[in-house]
């Protein structure tokens, strides 16, 4: 059984009328001690997948259909109370930009502790401050610095902390959105590496959202691409990131784009290829495949039908009416 | 340099450059001011010369200006021709009162004000914080003296059951210090209320918009995220940090307050620095006049300088020591 | 001085005063630490650095947007740090800049066609409007932006962020300068747009032999697209060579740690990564000697050799692949 | 005690130079620390019912009798010191610390009364009276000295007699209005002393002790039970400060006072009428006018057509006094011509409906025109023949709403006869200061009044004498005869011969246009009929009069 | 190459005053705004006041609503609602003389020292902070008793004193314009300081400005009738303040003439809720986060 199985997901931002569907009947599923990652440009509404699974959603946002289910339990509409006792406990979530993740006025001893103190009533307010700096320690901080408030830490050591904080629980899935971007290459290094050290130490499920999908290469057990709200791919990292000369490799002609779109430095040294065009505005109906306005492979059914998501090889889905043909 | 003795030298910068300030603007009264100052006609030179060398009026205007700047260093702030008394006493007299009153009613607007700020920020958008802050808007249009009048007018005369002037009861004989006390809360309700209608709106919008721009940082995610209660979240992340602009915002308020002051006083002849002005405008007593500016100014600033330091004692971003 | 060279920085050093509150200087940040190189008529020279290694303040010295310390910058044969005033700014159409966030870098509450014609009007180009207006729409056009006309009336908040860039590619090139200046043009961009936005400064540079200072902290990018890389840390040029060089056989630790770690979109299992602990110093606090010894992998593998401690090496070696370390070679 | 008077308060002339009383003072109860320890610690915060209560809208200046100007200050001391003489409540002479005043010729010998003490247990003696009225005399000391010009000798042949030598013979007994102070408390100070003594704790033989002053807030004296008097009802009486009239009528129907001295017209109407308020609307000594500038000194910077006198003729006729009294003064004030108000008696100066100078624009057109004064440029405005404009500048004080409506009203008026006024309203000190510049005033036309402190005509009179310009006269009026007729009344002992030369002297004043004098004013009081009864309702004032009698006689309840 | 398709255009912005409409308090603000400069305008034209028009005799004083004197009259007879009529033109007046004069003060200030920076900023901001601190309303009183009281120098001791805020607006608007990297693009294009002012400054600050100078007008309206209350208004011009002034001091309110202390106390309320109620929405417009109310 996953422990995370999302089913036919819909989220619209606004209303029914005017709303936009960023999420549009959408899967995700996360095996025990997986670890997942999930690509696509911005605006393709993976930081909006993510967010509706402990329902953190912003205002204005609301799950249209589908179901989310953790653990076995359907939360999908489950009440204030229910998902309190579930977030941060089981699924907590490592948030994009630390510096404005973490509350400016708090120690980030007592920030790590307080996720604690409130799931888990009779732990004493020492105890918690005690594995706060044994977390801190083991995210590589010093744990004298655990009465420090974020200001003091730079960009690479507040992700640090976001990271011993979304471990205070224990918990059993951490969604990490965007955990390394606006990071210097070399602390994204870092960063990923602790990510990985961590999850085996910790026995996590990882959710690991990125709109760069290179990054995800060596780091993920299998990898989801959406665009446009759909997604349009998903498969183990080996097939998706798979060389020219497998046998298995990605089918999506966007995710073949994209690949193409990173200089590969085991290559030869060609100019990248981009994707033209832009991706299409959720605002106005959606006919057909979403990428048929940019793919060079566009025939007339991808203008008038929206391909299905098909299981092309074992555990390796697809979204394309020519999935099998398409040449990388 | 660290912070306190800089921010320290900085209050007395502005406090020099308030009297200074002040010297010029009452300087340039046109007229003698010796006939101001003696208010009788028929001087003879003698007694023109004496006056001026007594008000220091008889140098260059540096010269008048350094004379100024000594008597001010002896707290010594002339002397009032309408009330026959030094500046000092009668200042220190009134200042007592206004203290009173401004202490009693900031408390009240400041934590009235920040509990339906954090109400209404908390409910953005809902109909209960669109009431508050409609009427927000509406009370902090209305002039203070005129919401003044308006009580005065209900509860002084239609229904009569206030006290509307002064700060005790006249001729009263009270039976022990508590009934002295109470019979000042009762004075004391009409002209706080007054200021607290009026000012209240200001700390329920800042606190308002602050606690709204807080609502939508990052943090206040993590907070949810942690599966706190609401409550939790509203208040330990939230107005925590939506209280550190309100700080800021505040001080502006207390100049505005001083303003305010000098109209319930003058309602409700309540004897503090405001009717004081009041009557000095109306007697052009001008000593008084140059001595309450610079003490309100002063008692401003000190104010400032309050609450800059327990902002930096509230916000680790900026510390006390630096 | 060779008339090829379109771009020649010398001995440069850049200095930021750090102030207190009360304006009193409390320590100087050495941003750009005596760096020297040149770029030759159409070539393209990346400068790839973590942020703080001190490429945006070189790219800003050259702009003259903040002033070196030191340090003389010669543009189409022209020094431009004396320049000032009128001769300063009939300079400026030699060399343009791209910055990195085409959000930011366009004026919202102008149109397109404004921002495109503002170059002109600033220059002095043209005689009238009209002929100006003809200039700038021909630029949006060769920029890929069609129906030029329609699309300069737009403003900022209705283009996407490849458009907006290809409108300060416009607004730079219409000026048809000698030097670009390309700070991180492309990392603000989604990934399927980079690849229309390289190809079009490649076109129109070599349309208009261009020459191109590309700045990006992306090392592979850089490897991609210059014809040249120099590697910046802590100020100071620590590796400088040909993109196969610097990446096939990258000979500061440095950059080999850099080189290690780039992203590859493809499944590998690399085993070699070298993750070099710590962040890169502060640039009012350069360490002594070797400047990034503090970090450095090769320094501990050699227990800690005095003379990174005690010197600090300059750049040496063939002039087609230079390095500053005293052990590179050793390796 | 010869007082100016604006609508709310009555000021001395003095004070107003000195700019001392409009002003309610702000200045209060002892700071906020001592705020906790309240002034009086029995009964049970309630006040005795005999408590005499009165509300006043302006402050004492100083208790010392010597330099005190403010009609508050005279009135709390006229309770704490006796004079040789008093005004009863008929305002005729009563004994005082005098059993009796006999005048002959040049001399006026006083008989004092036996076992008076002062307040600190001192007996009373002559040498008491001896060194006030000489201290008073010699030094020309207060608003009394005017009274003493003409005093060569003051003597105590014995314990119990007084005798004040004159250079002439007086009408008017200065010991009605001179408070005898202690020479074992003063005689230690120098002339130089006194003029800046505060005297905070006055000592007096009157009925009353002094009990306390707050400044801006209130003053209490309390029976004295060792007074040679019958002794008064009332155990204590305070005077308690309002700044604001509408405030003060408040609390006098709330019972926080028992009477108002001084009630503006507006507020008065509204006190009509009203459950256990008495109003009493009664005669005063006092009038409001409008001073024209006649200077005819050369620095004057007056507009000179004004020394025209059928300008001065023609505005006067311009104005309505009828509509002043109900406009600006709500009805409550009686049209004016003469100098002397109607309280005066026989004094009391009607002119012969041929000579009326009031409400009659068609006279006031027909003065001009024949003076040759025309409206030539279509402005409305008249010229003189050398085209100079009638404009002129009028002052009025911006807080003595009454004057200033009334110079409204004026400005009005004058319009629709082809004159501009043009109002500014000033501060009172600056209005002082610009009226009585004798370095060269600097005014057309102002509007303010005059109150006569004594039951007698010669203050009033004495105002526009040529002798008191630098004095008392405010509009620099210098005519000979006026001066002579002046000195004759002063010196006619015959009461006819007197009134008819007064009577002369007025008309002569009202036909000169010096003063247009559009009101006498009424003495506006209210008070609680259920806290005080016995109150006589006296020209001039229940109290705030010259008399203090109503404070003795009244009694507590109904 | 790919042709570039212009995607999600959103509605092209709609003029100001269209968004102002769109808002509830905006709607009500305007409204109220158009009706009382309406009134101002013509109300004196159609019932004039005529300060001489007093009363025929002490009846007539403080005399409640009639059909004649639709608000009664004030204690010297005359018309309350011609008066009250023209005592708006006095109080919109001053309101926005001096919001002229404080806008320009403000907006230069901010402008040079957000701008330039520097020393120039320390000082200026020196200044700035100095007026910010000192209580304006004593200072007002202050200078209005010193300079006398006359409607000119009453507007411009209101605008004199009543710019910093906007001064400290403007700055810090201009301070982060100037990290805005177009700024510096127009500075690497050659721009001088003046045209980077004219073309790049000036147009971003306006709206903030905007916001800024209709809430000053309502603060420049609330000082005038304070002012004025305090006895500092021009005794030649009626004004709201003057009128509520005359009202406290005849007694008005313990006589209970209403008639004569409403009109112009909710006169303010009204005018002063007006520009408020736009200035938020102005606000609302500039900084979406604080809607939601409408």
């Amino acid at each position: 059984m996953n422990l995370l199985d999302v089913r036919n997901l819909c989220v619209r931002y606004g209303s029914e009328q005017t709303g936009v569907l960023a999420v549009d009947t959408v899967d995700l599923r996360i095996g025990q001690g997986e670890f997942v990652g999930l690509a696509g440009e911005s605006g393709c509404g993976k930081t909006t997948l993510a967010m509706a699974i402990p329902n953190l959603l912003p205002e204005g946002a609301t799950v249209v259909s589908g179901s989310v289910t953790f653990d076995g339990q359907d939360i999908t509409h489950a009440s204030e109370e229910t998902l309190n006792s579930i977030r941060w406990k089981e699924i907590s979530v490592i948030f994009q930009g630390a510096l404005n993740a973490l509350n400016p006025v708090k120690s980030v001893g007592w920030q790590i502790a307080e996720p604690m103190l409130a799931h888990d009533s009779g732990l004493s307010d020492k105890d918690a401050l005690a594995r706060a700096r044994e977390l801190l320690d083991a995210v590589g901080i010093s744990k004298s610095r655990s009465s420090a408030y974020p200001h003091e830490f730079s960009g690479g050591m507040r992700q640090r902390v976001m990271i011993a904080m979304a471990l205070a629980c224990k918990p059993k899935l951490v969604i990490a959105d965007e955990p390394i971007t606006a990071l210097d290459v070399m602390t994204q290094a870092q960063i990923l590496d602790l990510l990985r050290s961590l999850s085996s130490s910790f026995d996590l499920s990882l959710l690991l959202i990125s709109h760069d999908l290179s990054v995800l290469a060596d780091t993920c057990d299998r990898v989801q691409v959406m665009y446009a709200g759909k997604a349009v791919e998903s498969g183990s990292a080996e097939t998706i990131f798979a060389s020219a000369d497998s046998s298995e490799s990605a089918a999506h002609p966007y995710t073949n784009r994209l690949l193409k779109s990173y200089p590969n430095i085991l290559h030869e040294r060609v100019f990248i290829d981009g994707i033209p065009g832009y991706p299409p505005d959720l605002s106005l109906p959606q006919t057909g495949c979403r990428f048929a306005a940019r793919c060079d492979q566009v025939q007339s059914v991808c203008r008038t039908q929206e391909p299905a998501l098909i299981e092309l090889h074992t555990n390796h889905f697809v979204a394309c009416h020519f999935a099998e043909q398409v040449s990388r | 340099m660290s912070y306190l003795p800089r921010k320290l030298l900085q209050v007395l910068g502005s406090i020099f450059a308030v009297a200074t300030f002040n010297f010029f603007l009452f300087h340039i009264i046109p007229g003698d001011p010796i006939r101001l100052i003696a208010r009788t006609q028929k001087l003879d030179p003698e007694a023109v010369a004496e006056l001026r060398k007594k008000f220091g009026l008889d140098g260059s205007i540096i010269h008048q200006y350094l004379v100024y700047l000594k008597n001010l260093a002896h707290a010594d702030l002339g002397y009032s021709f309408s009330l026959h008394e030094g500046v000092g006493s009668v200042l220190l007299r009134a200042l007592g009162h206004t203290a009173l009153l401004l202490t009693v009613s900031t408390l009240i607007v400041v934590i009235i004000g920040i509990a339906i700020g954090v109400y209404a920020g908390s409910r953005q958008g809902k109909k209960s914080d669109s009431w508050i802050v409609i009427s927000s808007l509406v009370f902090w249009s209305m002039p203070t003296f005129w919401v003044g009048m308006l009580l005065v007018f209900v509860f002084g005369v239609w229904w009569g059951g206030l006290p509307i002037s002064g700060i005790t009861t006249p001729n009263a004989v009270y039976s022990g210090s508590l009934s002295y006390m109470m019979d000042i809360a009762r004075h004391l309700i009409l002209p706080t209320l007054t200021l607290a209608l009026v000012d209240i709106a200001f700390f329920i919008m800042i606190t308002r918009t602050s606690l709204i721009e807080v609502m939508h940082e990052d943090y206040m995610l993590t907070a949810r995220g942690k599966g706190l209660s609401r409550k939790t979240v509203v208040w330990k992340h939230g107005v925590r940090n939506a209280l550190l602009p309100v700080m800021t915002a505040s001080a502006l308020y207390i100049s505005a307050l001083v303003g305010g002051a000098i109209q319930v006083e003058v309602v409700y002849s309540w004897p503090g620095m405001g009717l004081l002005m009041y009557n000095s405008v109306l007697a052009r007593d001008y000593p008084v006049l140059e001595a309450c500016f610079l003490v309100s100014s002063i008692v401003v600033l000190l104010a400032n300088f309050a609450s800059d330091v327990l902002y930096r004692v509230l916000d680790p971003r900026v510390s006390v020591a630096r | 001085m060779n008339s090829s060279e379109a771009l020649v920085v010398k001995d440069l050093t850049v200095e930021y005063a750090l102030k207190s509150r009360t304006g009193r200087i409390q320590s100087r940040a050495r941003a750009v630490d005596n760096v020297s190189f040149s770029i030759a008529t159409g070539e393209t020279l990346a400068l790839v650095g973590e942020s703080g290694s001190g490429k945006s303040s070189i790219a800003n010295a050259i702009m003259r947007l903040v002033e070196p310390s030191v340090g003389s910058i010669t543009v189409a044969g022209r020094e431009v740090t004396s320049l000032s005033g009128r001769d300063l700014r009939e300079s400026r159409r030699d060399y343009q800049m791209i910055f990195q966030d085409p959000f930011e870098s366009i004026d919202p509450r102008r149109t397109v066609l404004d921002t495109v014609m503002e170059s002109l009007i600033v220059s002095g180009i043209g005689e009238t409007d009209a002929h100006r207006r003809e200039r700038a729409l021909a630029a949006l056009e060769s920029v890929g932006l069609t129906p030029a006309p329609k699309v300069g009336e737009r403003f900022a908040h209705q283009l996407s962020g490849g458009q907006r860039q290809r409108v300060a590619i416009a607004a730079a090139m219409v000026l048809q300068p000698k030097l670009l200046v390309a700070d991180e043009p492309v990392s603000m961009l989604d990934v399927s747009l980079r690849a229309g936005i390289l190809r079009l400064m490649q076109k129109l540079g070599s349309d208009l032999d261009v020459a191109c200072l590309f700045i990006t902290h992306d090392l592979s990018l850089a490897w991609m697209y210059a014809d040249r890389i120099a590697v910046l840390y802590l100020g100071r040029i620590v590796e400088e060579g040909a993109p196969a060089d610097i990446i096939g056989n990258p000979k500061h630790p440095y950059t080999q740690a850099l080189v290690s770690v780039i992203p590859i979109p493809e499944r590998v299992n690399k085993t070699e990564r070298t993750i070099l602990t710590g962040e890169i110093p502060d640039s009012s606090h350069i360490p002594q000697g070797c400047r990034f010894h503090t970090r450095c992998p090769l320094y501990r593998a050699l227990g800690e050799p005095a003379s990174c401690r005690d010197s600090d090496p300059s750049l040496s070696g063939r002039a087609i692949h230079r390095v500053a370390c005293h052990h590179s070679t050793e390796e | 005690m010869v007082s100016m008077t604006t609508s709310g308060s009555s000021i001395n002339r003095r004070s107003f130079l000195r700019g001392a009383a409009i002003l309610g003072v702000a200045s209060g109860v002892p700071g906020l620390l001592s705020a906790c320890a309240p002034p009086t610690t029995n009964g049970n915060g309630t006040t005795p019912s005999t408590l005499f209560k009165v509300g006043w809208k302006s402050d004492i200046d100083t208790l010392n009798p010597f330099t005190t100007v403010t009609t508050e200050a005279i009135e709390v001391q006229s309770l704490i010191y006796d004079n040789l003489m008093h005004y009863g409540l008929d305002l005729k002479a009563e004994p005082g610390l005098a059993t009796q005043a006999v005048a002959s010729g040049n001399t006026i010998t006083y008989t004092l009364r036996d076992g008076v003490t002062w307040h600190d247990g001192t007996p009373f003696s002559a040498d008491d009276v001896v060194y006030t009225i000489d201290l008073i005399a010699k030094n020309q000391l207060g608003i009394n000295a005017q009274y003493l010009v003409d005093l060569t000798s003051v003597e105590a042949p014995d314990a119990k007699t007084v005798v004040a030598t004159f250079s002439r013979p007086q009408a008017f007994d200065p010991a009605l209005v001179i408070p005898i102070v202690p020479k074992h408390i003063w005689s230690t100070k120098t002339p130089d002393d006194i003029s800046t003594f505060d005297n905070a704790a006055p000592v007096g033989t009157g009925p009353f002790t002094f009990g306390s002053w707050t400044k801006g807030q209130n003053a209490v004296v309390n029976r004295n039970d060792k007074w040679w008097g019958t002794k008064p009802a009332a155990s204590s009486v305070s005077w308690t400060l309002y700044t604001n009239d509408d405030l003060q009528a408040q609390a006098l129907k709330s019972g926080e006072i028992d009477i108002i001295p001084q009630v503006p017209p507006t507020i008065f109407t509204g006190l009509v009428g009203t459950d256990g308020i008495a109003t009493a609307n009664l005669d005063s000594f006092s009038f409001h006018h409008i001073g024209i500038n006649v200077s005819n000194d050369g620095k004057s910077k007056g507009n000179p057509l004004l020394l025209d006198k059928s300008i001065r003729q023609a505005l006067s006729c311009a104005l309505d006094r009828n509509q002043v009294v109900q406009i600006a003064y709500a009805g409550l004030a009686v049209p004016a011509a003469g100098l002397l108000p109607p309280s005066f008696g026989d004094y009391y100066y009607t002119p012969a409906n041929a000579d009326v100078l009031d409400n009659n624009p068609d006279k006031a057109n027909a003065l001009l025109d024949s003076a040759g004064y025309t409206a030539k440029d279509g402005d409305g405005i008249r010229q003189s023949k050398d085209g100079k404009p009638l404009s002129f500048r009028i002052l009025a004080i911006s807080t003595t709403t009454v004057d200033v409506r009334t110079a409204q009203l004026f400005v009005e008026s004058a319009a629709k006869v082809g004159i501009k006024l043009e109002l500014s309203t000033v501060d009172s000190d600056t209005m002082g200061s610009t009226v009585y510049n004798t370095d060269g005033p600097d005014w057309d036309l102002f509007v303010w009044g005059w109150d006569s402190g004594v039951n007698d005509p010669d203050y009033l009179l004495g105002v526009p004498l040529s002798s008191q310009i630098g004095g008392n006269n405010d509009v620099f009026y210098a005519d000979k005869e006026y001066d002579a007729m002046y000195d004759a009344q002063a010196g006619e002992l015959d009461h006819a011969k007197r009134v008819a030369i007064v009577q002369e002297m007025q008309a002569k004043f009202y036909s000169d246009c010096a003063y247009i004098i559009p009101v006498y004013l009424k003495k506006l009081q209210a008070y609680r009929t259920a806290s005080w009864s016995n109150l006589q309702e006296t020209p001039g004032g229940i109290i705030f009069n010259f008399t203090r009698d109503n404070y003795l006689k009244a009694t507590p309840g109904k | 190459m790919s042709s570039p398709q212009v995607l999600h255009i959103p509605p092209v912005k709609r003029s100001m005053l269209a968004q102002l409409w769109n808002d509830r308090m905006g709607r009500v603000g305007l409204l109220l705004t158009t009706f009382t400069l309406i009134a101002a305008v013509i109300g004196p034209i159609i019932f004039v006041f005529d300060s001489g028009a007093v009363g025929a005799d002490a009846t007539t004083l403080l005399m409640p609503p009639t059909r004649t004197h639709i608000l009664g009259t004030d204690e010297l007879g005359r018309d309350v609602f011609s008066q009250f009529l023209s005592g708006s033109r006095v109080s919109l007046l001053v309101g926005l003389m001096a919001t002229v004069i404080s806008t320009i003060i403000g907006a230069g200030v901010g402008i040079a020292a957000g701008f330039f920076t520097g020393k120039l900023d320390t000082v200026l901001m020196a200044v700035t902070d100095f007026f910010l601190v000192v209580p304006a309303m004593p200072l007002m009183i202050a200078m209005g008793a010193i300079f006398g009281q006359n409607l000119t120098i009453i507007i411009v001791i209101i605008g004199l004193l009543s710019w910093p805020r906007t001064a400290r607006i403007v700055r810090s608007q201009t301070l982060s314009l100037r990290e805005r990297k177009f700024v510096p693009r127009a500075r690497s294009l050659g721009s001088t300081n003046w045209r980077i002012i004219k073309v790049h400054m000036i147009p971003h600050v306006l709206p903030l400005l905007i916001a800024n100078t209709i809430l000053v007008v309502a603060g420049a309206i609330l000082s005038e009738a304070t002012l004025a209350f305090i006895g500092l208004g021009d005794p030649n011009r009626i004004s709201w303040g003057s009128m509520l002034h005359f009202a406290f001091a005849s007694g008005a309110v313990g006589r209970g003439a209403w008639w004569y202390f409403m009109p112009p106390g909710l006169g303010i309320l009204l005018i002063v809720l007006a520009f408020t109620l736009v200035g938020h929405a102005f606000d609302k417009i500039n900084n979406p986060h604080l809607g939601g109310s409408s």
